[in-house]
């Protein structure tokens, strides 16, 4: 077959019956996702596209195309980018949550056809707040994430400490004094209280952002274009600060050890969800727990959690909305989302799906992550100029707390490049 | 007519300001075997490769079989070529190199295997039939790139300087096989080389050359007893010619060093309008045997050995005289040693004079 | 006429790379040079002014462009001498080598074959707190290092990680120049009473320093298009501190999306380049020419 | 002559060249041992020379390339992968060689000129245009074709420029006698001047084989078919994928690493000779 | 007592299974110019090598004034060496090049100064003192390469094939000027060529090897003269001397194309034991000449000349006679010309005899 492509058998035209299944009188919808066709993931896109084209018989026909994306989120980007360029989007495509506001301002994506209420309502409440751009929904994701503070139930115990309910999670002093107590058990084991680093990517903001949500600031402001004055405010000073007390008092290794945790030496750690899955697996002698993220001292319940993932949404190009709008709410639903969680354990969107998932109700770290999502998730900035702000953040971060630079200086420094990527927004 | 013919041919290569070749003619006899010799950098190789057609005739006509090739491509000119280097194909095997030209010509098989058979054999190849070039000595090589040339029947052979890489014994015997194998064939032949023994010895006629400049164009003893200028003189015939400047005063010449020699009659009438000449004699024109001491008694000089040279079959022996280091070429049952005084005559009739300017000879 | 028929010939040869040449470098580069005058924005084509020299302006103004720029130089700076010298040396000491001289070239040269990602994903494992590398210095009494994770160490830890992938081709490339050293060379110096020492610096390095000059512009060169190592092992971190050129090219290109600019910074890169090359062709020139008249002569 | 002095010294020089060669080598062994580890295995021996060693062999011994043979399809991707490389290669030496032949042996106007622009051209990093490749291969609708793929990786700057170094010393005595052979120019350069540069061409094969084989951005913007993925596609996508782990990246990675280095070994005599050839030529 | 002394010297290169040189044993007076002679590989360069110290000896001995040579690294045995290409310094101008031992052996440095001067002077280097190798043509460079040798006063003088690379008639006047210099400087001076006609010109005895094994050692009419073996007889001497098999009967000896030859007594009693012998006859031993048809008239043979070659002074006839090709050398007086039927003469006590197994020569 590969020598029938030499030959070049090109897929560029659609005809009606040039692809098994695409019958006539079908109308065409192409899909792209971000991953290759071997992953769980991508089997799950396959299948969830096979049941559309039966369940539309007649009506759609969807195409999927798979994408292969590398760690550092070159590929399926820079193929988005070319095809802008070049002008062959599909009709339906995979964005990853932030990137949302940069493809919806840039024309790239547009909003949905009319969801009812009730539709939307069958989704995660962080899910369409993601999804929402200028109060217009333009994206649905199939799954969901989030990140859990994961405690080792040993040390805690050895340390007598007990840990606070969904809704009561630790404040920043409070937590200041627990790893107190926990470090003499930790040192012992040559580890740290906390599992912790900043690396380099996007896991950084979506880690620790929630430090800032929580303790009263923000990264951007709500129109996702001003800076000046959100990012550096003095509340993100006064975290930033607290982060590097975490440092500095010994709590924290300054530089990234393998498998802290998961051996045993750490008492805590930030991870994604996956984390769980992952110990089951392969750390069977660790007895792992999951905390409520914890808070700034003044936090007054609002949400602050991570969250977010890939999602569905319809392209500019697409002549046929309607039709992409099925299709993304088909590729988002609840069957899609279990399919997801069975073969890549990733978090689903819908509330339906939870539901009928066992694990969500048995298992007391898949409860509790379950329950921060869905009443605590919440997004990341939402802002054209994301890529920027998340560098920036990361920046800030490592330069403060682990080189020892001045916070506010690194701040402002940081809202200057912000600024000259929103430019191109603000300008107009 | 003339089988190959060079009109007036000149060659100036792009980026030179000087002719490579000027204005050479020449003309060459069916079957004849033609060597061109003379120092390195004289123009042999460019006139061979203009007569081939690798290189461009800047001005002039070539004729070949009376058509004018100026503008034929080289594999149209009916020539074949054995290269300096041989040229072999290194990644085939001896068969494969003598076979390819015909095949590349479409030479049905059977013919090819016959002819190919044919040029093994008589190069005495049958051993090397399937070795590559890189397995083979220096003149099985060399007889490999003549075996390529001699199967393609072609009317011209050009060579150029085959034998220049071989060791002198080798060259010796090659020598003979090229000499025996162009009588055999019959092919017109044009050798390049600027080793004067091997042009002496093989070639029917020789065109000495010279910065681009044909010198003579002769058969090999007309250029060794009749050389128009010093240069052939010197040029031709080895060890080299012995030269001396003389001054002539009546019919007596007188060396730098204050000998004199008597001249006959006839010579010192020839050297008349002349105040200085040049003299040349050969090496074995010096004789020290008792005889031709009575003879040329009148004539009779004397000189210090300073080196001997022993070859077997002659000697030869260095001495200082009439200014210059001179040679003479003695046979092996004249032995002298190092540091011996001798006497010896010029023979007259066989003494060379050159005009001091134009050094063109002066026919006596 | 055999000069038109040869320039015939020539074009035909030349021609199919020359038409891919064009479509796919001459073209491709033109308009990178167009772009960088340009605000193009791979999110929104349509919205392209020309904007002059602006993004000139501002690429020798960024920071980030500057500390990166200063980046590079500082890895060329410890890569070329390092790796320079270190393929000079193996190169040496194989020559001396009497047996297993194949399985030294093999060993040596693995590292260049194998995949940069690959190489830097064991590289990062190596270097970790607890990494191999760390447990060994333990064994011999040095304290932990944090290397990659430190501002000051990451960038020598990866100039020597990038020396350790690369050093066996220009290894090879010395190992040729020893080569070819007439044998003769180094008896006539044993004859004339010259110690090893002698030997090698009247001997080996006047053969090799065509080479040498050769081989360090090939590290230079490699060292400023330096990418993929930082990205894998450090993302350009801590503090910007492996941020390089063409790293903030990458970057401000395809995760950015600021096509124009990073045009910008692609001719302001590829200029910094040419100079090289160009000082290169000077420092060999004569030399090559003069090589050239020899062969010539003889040939004839 | 050999001393006693002198042979101590090449037994310690052999001595500190085995060393050195472990450290050029520790990577690719530590790779394979522990691509047979689970990964609880792999992080208790990373600090002991355990890490160099690979487990017993026992019933899990292949457990990582079991899981990633069955359920990927990682052995097609690398016969996709040398399938282009197979046909790159072939088109690369015809495209490469004949314009560097041209270069090195034949007359024709701006030549020189032309040489120096490759020359320049070498230095190009193909991460700044890539993006523009793709407009163009989208724009000719050689999307997911290997044609697509192929085309903007044919022509070579480094390779053309390689070919004209080692021919530029060819013989021109063997051209001029194959005229006389009545063989045609073409005809000459793939009898003739191929075979007679065996070395180049095994090196330009190598290269371009390890350009193909290790290239990530490319293939992932030209092919979107999983037919047509190549190794390192796979590779990555195995390996950034959350729920792999370790052991099934090493295994991978390995998979992906020991075609290069026995192809390398096999050709090894050959593109030393090649790097050599062209190296020394430059300065 | 002898200057320098090999005693059973032997060499096997590591991973050969053959000895490239066997049981050599020389003993050389001082100021002695002994050249190495033989065909490629047999050794010649091995020896030189292993008495310069750059190959270990496998077993025997070497001395030096006395002195057991056999450890004693290269530097200190009390020599200097002219290598095959010159070895010369590429970066360094002639007179570094020539200054470079000097300096090492921390000469002083106005001695250096004069030491080169000298050098530079008796070689007519001057006008290229301060240029590199590359710019010197192949004669100069010989003579920066001797002018390196000659400054560093050695009691020994190695030379490497040093004329191999030079033309035809450069290679003749060097041969010259390295003969004269030898005399002038008087250090013992071993010399390896393949070419015999520089063995026999240049030195005062000459050692001639075949695979690995000495075959003779004489002065050079000695060999050329009396050789012990076939091989010496064929290698000495140009044209090579003529061989036929011949069976003896009684007083007469035929060769195997019937012809015959009647033996004088003496011969006839050597050779009494032998029924088949090898016959060897040089060139100009074969007679046309009637003064000698006169004299040996009772065994005149006849055959025909199929190639001739013109030396200028003299002439190779070639001719097929006794079953093999054979050349005979005559003056320029007498020509001859293909395909001429001719008369002959061998001149009899010129006739050499060897064993048909051994090959060794038969005393007469
Ligand atoms: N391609 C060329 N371009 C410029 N000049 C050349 C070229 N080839 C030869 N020449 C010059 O032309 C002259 C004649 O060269 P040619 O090769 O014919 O000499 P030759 O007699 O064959 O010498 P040799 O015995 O060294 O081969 C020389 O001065 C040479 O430098
Ligand atoms: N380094 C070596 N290793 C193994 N065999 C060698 C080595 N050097 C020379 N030989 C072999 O030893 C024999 C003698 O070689 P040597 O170089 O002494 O010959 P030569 O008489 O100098 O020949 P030539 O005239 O070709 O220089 C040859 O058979 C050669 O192949
Ligand atoms: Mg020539
Ligand atoms: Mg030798």
């Amino acid at each position: 077959c590969i020598v029938l492509t030499t030959v070049g058998c090109q897929k560029s035209t659609h005809e009606a019956g040039s692809i098994s299944g695409y019958d006539e009188g079908e109308k065409y919808l192409s899909i792209w996702v971000h991953s290759i066709e071997d992953t769980d993931e991508g089997k799950c896109y396959r299948e969830a596209v096979e049941s559309f084209n039966k369940a539309y018989d007649g009506k759609y026909f969807a195409d999927i195309e798979f994408i292969p994306r590398n760690d550092s989120g070159g590929g399926y980007s820079d193929k988005i980018n070319a095809s802008v360029m070049s002008g062959d989007l599909p009709d339906v495509l995979t964005v990853d949550g932030p990137n949302i506001a940069a493809y919806a301002e840039n024309g790239i994506i547009q909003p949905l056809a009319e969801i009812s209420e009730k539709e939307k309502s069958e989704y995660l409440e962080s899910i369409i707040e993601q999804g929402t751009y200028n109060d217009k929904l333009y994206a649905l994701g199939a799954m969901e994430s989030s990140v859990g503070l994961y405690y080792n139930k040993d040390i805690l115990k050895e340390a007598g400490i007990d840990v606070p309910d969904a809704d009561h999670p630790w404040t920043f002093s409070e937590f200041l004094k627990v790893l107190e107590k926990v470090k003499k058990v930790t040192d012992k084991k040559k580890g740290y209280a906390l599992d912790m680093t900043f690396p380099v990517g996007e896991a950084t903001i979506y880690y620790y952002a929630p430090f800032f949500w929580s303790n009263g600031g923000n990264l951007i402001d709500n129109t996702g274009l001003k800076a000046d004055g959100v990012f550096n405010s003095k509340e993100n000073v006064s975290t930033i600060n607290y982060f590097c007390r975490l440092l500095s008092n010994g709590y924290m290794s300054k530089v990234p050890i393998d498998h802290l945790f998961e051996s045993g030496r750490a008492a805590f750690k930030f991870d994604g969800a996956w984390e769980v899955n992952t110990v089951y697996t392969s750390y069977k002698d660790i007895n792992i727990g999951v905390v409520p993220y914890i808070t700034g001292d003044n936090w007054n319940g609002e949400r602050y959690t991570p969250t977010g993932s890939w999602a569905f949404a319809a392209s500019s190009k697409t002549k046929n909305i309607e039709g992409a709008t099925e299709l993304v709410k088909w590729m988002s639903g609840v069957e899609s989302g279990k399919r997801l969680w069975e073969k890549s354990k990733s978090f689903p969107s819908t509330y339906k799906a939870y539901e009928s998932i066992d694990v969500f109700k048995k298992d007391e770290n898949y409860k509790e992550l379950y329950y921060q999502l869905s009443k605590y998730g919440h997004p990341r900035p939402k802002t054209p100029a994301y890529p920027q702000v998340s560098t920036s953040f990361q920046q800030v971060l490592e330069n403060c707390v682990l080189t020892g630079e001045d916070p506010k200086t690194q701040l402002d420094k940081s809202v200057e490049r912000i600024n000259a990527k929103l430019k191109r927004y603000t300008y107009k | 007519m003339s089988f190959i013919e060079l009109k007036n041919v000149c060659k100036q290569y792009a980026n030179t300001n000087k002719k490579a070749v000027t204005d050479f003619n020449l003309k060459i006899d069916e079957k004849e075997f033609i060597a061109f010799v003379g120092p390195s950098g004289c123009g042999k190789s460019t006139t061979l490769r203009m007569i081939a057609g690798f290189e461009d005739i800047t001005s002039g006509e070539l004729y070949i079989d009376g058509k004018k090739m100026n503008e034929v491509a080289p594999r149209d000119r009916g020539i074949s070529m054995v290269f300096q280097n041989y040229a072999l194909y290194p990644h085939m095997t001896v068969e494969k190199n003598i076979s390819y030209g015909l095949k590349n010509m479409k030479v049905p098989a059977d013919e090819i295997k016959r002819k190919v058979d044919w040029a093994i054999e008589i190069l005495g190849l049958s051993e090397y039939r399937y070795r590559k070039p890189k397995n083979l000595s220096g003149g099985q090589r060399q007889r490999v790139a003549l075996g390529r040339a001699i199967v393609k029947d072609q009317k011209v052979f050009l060579m150029d300087e085959p034998l220049s890489n071989l060791d002198a014994k080798l060259r010796v015997s090659m020598r003979n096989e090229i000499s025996k194998l162009h009588r055999n064939l019959g092919s017109t032949t044009i050798y390049v080389t600027h080793d004067q023994v091997e042009a002496m010895t093989m070639a029917d006629r020789i065109v000495i050359m010279k910065d681009g400049i044909v010198q003579q164009i002769g058969k090999p003893m007309e250029l060794y007893e009749h050389p128009v200028n010093k240069f052939v003189a010197g040029f031709i015939g080895s060890p080299q010619m012995n030269f001396y400047n003389v001054k002539v005063d009546g019919n007596k010449i007188s060396f730098t060093d204050g000998n004199s020699m008597v001249l006959n009659d006839e010579m010192a009438d020839k050297l008349r309008n002349y105040k200085e000449v040049i003299l040349g004699i050969r090496g074995e024109d010096i004789k020290f045997d008792p005889q031709n001491l009575d003879i040329f008694k009148e004539n009779k000089q004397r000189a210090v050995i300073d080196n001997t040279e022993i070859m077997g079959n002659e000697n030869n022996l260095y001495f200082e005289f009439g200014g210059s280091s001179s040679v003479a070429r003695v046979s092996k049952y004249e032995v002298s040693d190092v540091g011996e005084e001798i006497e010896f005559v010029f023979v007259p009739h066989r003494m060379h004079f050159f005009d001091k300017v134009t050094e063109d000879a002066i026919v006596l | 006429m055999k000069k038109k028929s040869e320039s015939i010939l020539g074009m035909a040869f030349f021609g199919p790379a020359l038409v891919l040449l064009t479509i796919f470098l001459f073209i491709p580069m033109i308009l990178t040079l167009v772009f960088s005058f340009t605000d193009f924005f791979a999110l929104n084509p349509g919205l392209t002014h020309f904007v002059g020299l602006e993004n000139y302006f501002q690429v020798f103004k960024d920071d980030d462009f500057r500390q990166a720029f200063g980046n590079t130089v500082k890895f060329v700076v410890i890569i070329v001498p390092l790796q320079g010298l270190g393929a000079l040396g193996l190169a040496l000491l194989i020559n001396k080598v009497t047996h297993c001289k194949t399985y030294f070239k093999v060993a040596f040269f693995i590292p260049v074959v194998m995949s940069l990602a690959v190489v830097s994903t064991l590289w990062v494992q190596i270097y970790s707190p607890e990494g191999i590398l760390n447990s060994l210095l333990a064994h011999i009494g040095i304290n932990a290092q944090p290397f990659i994770n430190s501002a000051s160490q990451a960038l020598p830890s990866i100039a020597v990680m990038s020396a350790w992938q690369g050093v066996g081709y220009q290894m090879i490339i010395f190992l040729g120049g020893l080569q070819a050293i007439n044998p003769a060379l180094y008896e006539a110096a044993e004859m004339d009473h010259a110690s090893g020492w002698q030997k090698f610096k009247d001997i080996t390095l006047p053969e090799l320093k065509p080479l040498c000059i050769f081989v360090f512009i090939t590290i230079t060169i490699g060292a400023f298009r330096m990418l993929v190592q930082p990205m894998v092992m450090t993302g350009g971190g801590p503090s910007h501190s492996t941020y390089t050129m063409v790293y903030d090219i990458y970057e401000t290109g395809t995760v950015n999306w600021e096509i124009g600019l990073a045009s910008t910074m692609a001719i302001v890169f590829a200029f910094f380049v040419m100079i090289l090359t160009v000082i290169q062709t000077i420092l060999t020139r004569d030399k090559e020419g003069k090589k050239h008249a020899n062969k010539k002569t003889k040939n004839n | 002559m050999l001393t006693r002095k002198q042979k101590t010294i090449n037994w310690i020089i052999a001595a500190i060249m085995i060393v050195m060669s472990l450290f050029f080598l520790f990577p690719v062994i530590w790779m394979i041992a522990n691509s047979f580890k689970p990964d609880a295995a792999i992080t208790k021996d990373m600090n002991s020379i355990a890490a160099f060693i690979p487990p017993a062999l026992n019933g899990s011994f292949f457990d990582n390339y079991v899981s990633i043979l069955t359920n990927t399809s990682f052995i097609h991707y690398m016969l996709n992968t040398l399938f282009y490389a197979a046909i790159l290669i072939i088109l690369g030496i015809i495209v490469n060689g004949l314009a560097g032949y041209a270069l090195a042996k034949i007359n024709f106007p701006f030549k020189e000129r032309w040489l120096l622009i490759i020359m320049l051209l070498m230095i190009v990093p193909m991460e700044t245009i890539i993006t523009i490749h793709f407009l163009f291969i989208a724009k000719l609708g050689l999307l997911n074709t290997v044609i697509g793929y192929v085309l903007p990786m044919i022509v070579n700057p480094f390779n053309i420029f390689l070919f004209r170094q080692v021919f530029i010393s060819l013989p021109d005595d063997v051209y001029e006698a194959a005229q006389l052979d009545f063989c045609s120019p073409v005809k000459y350069f793939f009898t003739m001047v191929l075979p007679m540069s065996k070395s180049v061409v095994a090196t330009v094969s190598v290269f371009t084989f390890l350009n193909v084989w290790n290239d990530y951005l490319w293939p992932s913007l030209v092919f979107t078919s999983s037919d047509l993925l190549t190794a390192q596609i796979g590779l990555n996508a195995i390996t950034s994928n959350d729920n792999t782990t370790m052991g099934q990246t090493l295994a991978v990675i390995t998979m992906i690493t020991i075609p290069v280095i026995i192809i390398y070994s096999l050709f090894s005599k050959q593109i030393v000779e090649g790097v050599v050839s062209t190296g020394s030529k430059e300065g």
